[in-house]
């Protein structure tokens, strides 16, 4: 926390709750691709929960947010139900998508959530049209577009930058820092200084903060998004964390030293929040409730699913498009 | 009624559509000052604003892949990309967004969004700047096709585009856009997916769309002086296209011949003759053919560039080898 | 002899190019530290040195585009592009530099690279990872199309791709990874263009390639039980497509099934039966099929991905059709 | 000239001449295309010479350089001989690309042009294979890509910047900024204090100089380029200038303020250079004799090209591909 008063233990305690369903809901997501109830490309956002958690906390319901391929904190964190994500996941009736999109295209437009995506950094592109929107339709809304470090050398990241802050956009930039995109260390295919120094070369004013810390996450987040609301154009927090797992919830990361998994394991943003809300007064036993009731609520969820009945086979030829669509063939 | 240019006509379906719904917008690159590369936005951005008619710098991907964004959040935007090649530059927000997004969402959004194309050769624009890239945009499932041949049909079927709650591919040809025709300004939208019987006739079907309506109506008339009566269908929306016309057509006179300037090779061409041969194969009275460009990019000097246009001439003579021999015979119930 | 994955294949097929010429090298995301998405560049970056074996930033445009530029500068490129749906993101450079450049630089220079996209479902990879794209690489002028659907096509054809001077698009489907194969390891390159009939039969042609290969060839086993002799060709190169073996085997059987994974509409099976009917219009007993994927994105969910599979039912139905009503009695001379 | 020894008045009266030689040849083709006999896209450099005559002053015949749709200039200083682009000009035998390419593909191999481009930036990105491919066969070339004020927004652009400063490819990056891209004003459309800042933000060394001080350009371009000749990596020169047409030849550039063009019109680099060489002693007489030798070898170069003979019809079928061209289908 760099300014201003502590948030309230109350607020913190909403961040811990949120941080720790993440955390269970892709523990639980993994255990469903390795048991096959899942199927194809899950990404686990074990281990970066608090950047999620800490931005959303500045969001409204009404405001968008656009995520990309590792996306299931970011729509707990803006308030999709758990349930419809599990159901998604093992692609059943009641999922989000109607199981049509699986994990990289989980979306809830009732709750601002645009979508995960599948390519780097797509969803970008996606927010920076959302805030054009917001903006030619004269709403109150912000627009938050989370993506990689791996997506920093992808050219339309830089279109988006440069297009945000000419057209002076209601659009928050967050890069989730986890070192590595796939099985690369990002810092060896990236020039200079990085990310920052990239968006500050388009005017667009940063923050960086510890990505595992949700308190500097939330207040960085909070000097962001109000200076957003306030007109001020596009701003980019750039956030460094690291994730627990492989890539992909099947890939081993070996690619990677122990002792780096080790010493960022040590850095838990749930453990480390724990620690500071005990410090202020909180029972042991309270946050321990909190983990067994979240725990439950997501066991309920994946429970839900696995009873949920797969979509009904003629669902893969509806929503293509109303004239021309499959039927008309 | 009143006689306009294509671009003309263009022009006015995007006002009168802007008119109509605060919520379409335009952009593009150099919309503003001069109006576009043909005129097709002239004035509109004095008339709507900077905001409407948005001026955008060198960025297929966003000018693409933020069009989505806002589609799917409630505008309606209208995308120029200029030539068609450029098009290639916004492939993957065209295909792996606008295209599926309703879809892989599970139908919980729409993207209603129209993607306009200059395609075509005209005057040695050579290789980056004459292709023709229909055939792809018809491969993706998600998008409508269309590709006006007239400046009645762009004014009509550009309305109909913007209207669509799924994303619309609009291939405007460069060759036609200062060519004139009647056009009913107070025209509503013409319905997608209905092609024009433009000439009927009786010995073989002709089905092209886009520029090549020209040269194929050249044929038709050079063949009615043989005797020969070619009726000529023009498809104008390429996906869903017409079955109802084409096949009623090729069933009235057993023979197919479709004609257009784009690759032949894996072209859209292919598509319809494939369709027809797999669904009228009892009524063909002859072999299917197509009369399209050669696998060849486009070259700049005059006499190569004619060499991948698609004449009168080729579809006349394509015509004729598929009519038995003596052509000044009697041909009907043949 | 020896029995190896499709991903083992292409990676000693690989190395043995990299050994035998040192301008050979490859780019591509994460191919060093696991060796490619399957494996097929496993060990390289360790024996080659990470200059000759590339890990790049996630930067599409570059990879392609760089990739023309090194190869019209003396070196011959392997480029990764990892999903073919990311192929979009390279659209640009694949379609207006890579297939132009020999042509619009009037033949002073070649581009010999090759482009290699992994395509096609597998177990929920939904919309953006579960494309196939070949349909739009025959169309362009200027690329050579290889789709192998074994390990030992893949070894050989991955050659003979690396040795041709003109950009080879190289489609290795992701569901053939893990299967296996005999391949001699010490063959050469086999020939671009050249089909293989992967089964005799006398009453109907199916032509097919890559993952489909497999599905066919059940069919084929099915419909035997049935007395229906199938001829199965793998086409393997999709342009130049060997017309020679297809125009033969329906000229022999008078029947054509074209069966491939990708979406049907516009696809290249319409290339084939396009080209079937015109050319050997006389010979066709009856219409040309194709069985193909409905045009809708691909879906995540197990039951509704099913639906966008061509299966050997489907296959044997389509064949079984085409066949006069009584199966059962002699075909062959129908 | 910001340091060391002036330049020789030889190899001023050099640049001077081919300064000259540009300007006439984009005069002419300017005129070729009103009178119809070049077609399509023309872009004249009329205005912008001292940029690629300065540059290419610095480099060997053996280096590299990639242009773009404004091309004529940078082929001209390369070495690329005015006779054969006036054939490709006119789309005639004879021509640097047999008449197949026109204006914006001319190249020339023999020469180290390795083409104009129809794609805003793709040349970028040929250059910058390039300057791999040097440095994969171990090769003592450098490699110069010049492009437009309006690529600075395009996404491949960045991702060159970043490969060629991770990879340090020897390779010289060249932005020309004229103001304009085609009707648009580019600071309209471009955030932030632009290229330089953006190169910058990849550790990539650069230099700002006044384009149409000839002087100016060469100094910079020797500093640069021997740095990358050194081993120094990527570098990245940006260079204010001004065309005095139509973005195309065909356009008569109404969106500028006529004022505007006047006062660019004043600083021409030709009547600069001009003026420092007859400080420098340099005859008026010589000069105006070289404009003479130039006129005169341009309209040579135009009367060869207008009494070539149109290319067979065959060539539109000759080298698309060697397995699989038109003559195969
Ligand atoms: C355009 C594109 N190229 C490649 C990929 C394949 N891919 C998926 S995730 C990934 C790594 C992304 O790394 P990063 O952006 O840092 O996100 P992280 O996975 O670390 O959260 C890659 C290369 C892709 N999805 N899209
Ligand atoms: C990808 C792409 N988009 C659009 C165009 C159309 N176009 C050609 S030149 C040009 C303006 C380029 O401006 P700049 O880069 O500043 O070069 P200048 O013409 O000023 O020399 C545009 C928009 C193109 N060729 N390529
Ligand atoms: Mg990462
Ligand atoms: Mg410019």
């Amino acid at each position: 926390m760099t300014d201003k008063a502590l948030p309230t233990t109350a607020r913190v305690l909403e961040m811990h709750r949120m941080m720790c369903t993440i955390r269970e809901f892709d523990e639980q997501a993994g255990q469903a691709l390795d048991s096959g109830l899942a199927r194809g490309s899950v990404h686990q956002y074990v281990g970066e929960e608090a950047i999620a958690t800490g931005v959303c906390a500045n969001l409204a319901a009404t405001d968008y947010i656009a995520s990309y391929h590792r996306g299931h904190g970011h729509s707990i964190a803006k308030g999709v139900d758990p349930v419809g994500m599990a159901k998604e996941l093992l692609g059943r009736t009641g999922g989000v998508c109607g199981g049509k999109g699986g994990s990289m295209h989980i979306a809830d437009f009732s709750r601002g959530m645009l979508g995960a995506n599948g390519v780097v950094p797509d969803g970008v592109s996606l927010a920076v049209g959302a805030a054009q929107a917001v903006k030619l339709l004269r709403q109150d809304r912000i627009v938050a577009a989370f993506f990689g470090d791996g997506a920093l050398n992808r050219g339309p990241l830089f279109e988006a930058l440069n297009w945000a802050r000419v057209y002076q956009l209601p659009l928050l930039f967050i890069c989730e820092d986890n070192l590595y995109s796939a099985t690369q260390r990002t810092g060896a295919v990236t020039a200079g200084p990085g990310g920052v120094a990239r968006a500050q070369s388009f005017d667009i004013v940063t923050e960086t903060v510890d990505g595992n810390d949700v308190l500097a996450v939330d207040a960085a987040a909070a000097r962001l998004t109000a200076r957003i609301r306030d007109g001020g154009g596009p701003a980019y927090l750039y956030a460094t964390t690291y994730r627990w797992y492989g890539h992909l919830a099947f890939d081993k990361g070996l690619y990677r030293d122990p002792a780096e998994v080790k010493s960022w394991r040590e850095r838990d943003c749930i453990a480390r929040i724990e620690a500071w809300l005990i410090g202020r007064g909180v029972d042991k036993a309270a946050l321990a409730a909190t983990r067994e009731a979240v725990k439950r609520a997501i066991d309920a969820a994946y429970e839900a699913a696995r009873a949920a009945p797969f979509p009904d086979k003629h669902h893969a030829f509806t929503d293509v498009q109303d004239i021309g669509g499959p039927a008309w063939a | 009624m009143g006689v306009m240019t294509y671009a003309e006509a263009a022009r006015l379906s995007l006002e009168q559509e802007m008119d109509r719904d605060p919520r379409v917008w335009a952009l593009g690159e150099d919309l503003g000052p001069e109006g576009g590369v043909a005129g097709q936005y002239r004035g509109l951005q004095q008339k709507f604003g900077p905001e409407r008619i948005l001026d955008t710098p060198i960025s297929e991907s966003m000018i693409m892949g933020s069009a989505v964004g806002a589609a799917i959040c409630g505008t309606r935007p209208v995308v120029e990309l200029r030539y068609a090649d450029f098009g290639f530059c916004a492939a993957d927000e065209i295909v792996n967004q606008a295209a599926k997004i309703r879809y892989m969402l599970g139908g919980q959004v729409r993207a209603p969004l129209v993607i306009r194309q200059s395609v075509g050769m005209r005057n040695g624009m050579a290789a980056q700047h004459s292709q023709n890239n229909e055939a792809l945009w018809v491969h993706v499932p998600g998008l409508v096709v269309i590709a006006p041949g007239t400046p009645a049909d762009t004014h009509g079927l550009l309305k109909a585009a913007i209207r669509c709650d799924d994303p619309v591919v609009f291939l405007e040809h460069k060759e036609l856009w200062a060519t004139s025709g009647e056009v009913d300004p107070q025209a509503g939208p013409l319905p997608i997916g209905v092609a024009r019987l433009v000439r009927p006739g009786a010995d073989a079907t002709l089905v092209t769309w886009s520029s090549t309506l020209g040269r194929a109506l050249e044929a038709a008339d050079a063949l009615a002086q043989s005797g020969i009566s070619l009726e000529v269908v023009d498809l104008r929306t390429l996906w869903p296209w017409d079955r109802d016309t084409v096949f009623a057509s090729v069933r009235k006179t057993g023979r197919l011949v479709v004609a257009h300037e784009s690759v032949r090779v894996g072209g859209f061409g292919a598509e319809l003759v494939a369709e027809v041969a797999q669904t009228m194969f009892p009524a063909l009275k002859a072999a299917p053919v197509r009369v399209a460009s050669p696998r060849a990019p486009v070259p700049y000097a005059k006499p190569l560039e004619d060499m991948c246009r698609v004449s009168a001439d080729m579809i006349a003579a394509a015509v004729r080898e598929m009519l038995p021999a003596d052509p000044s015979g009697p041909l009907a119930g043949t």
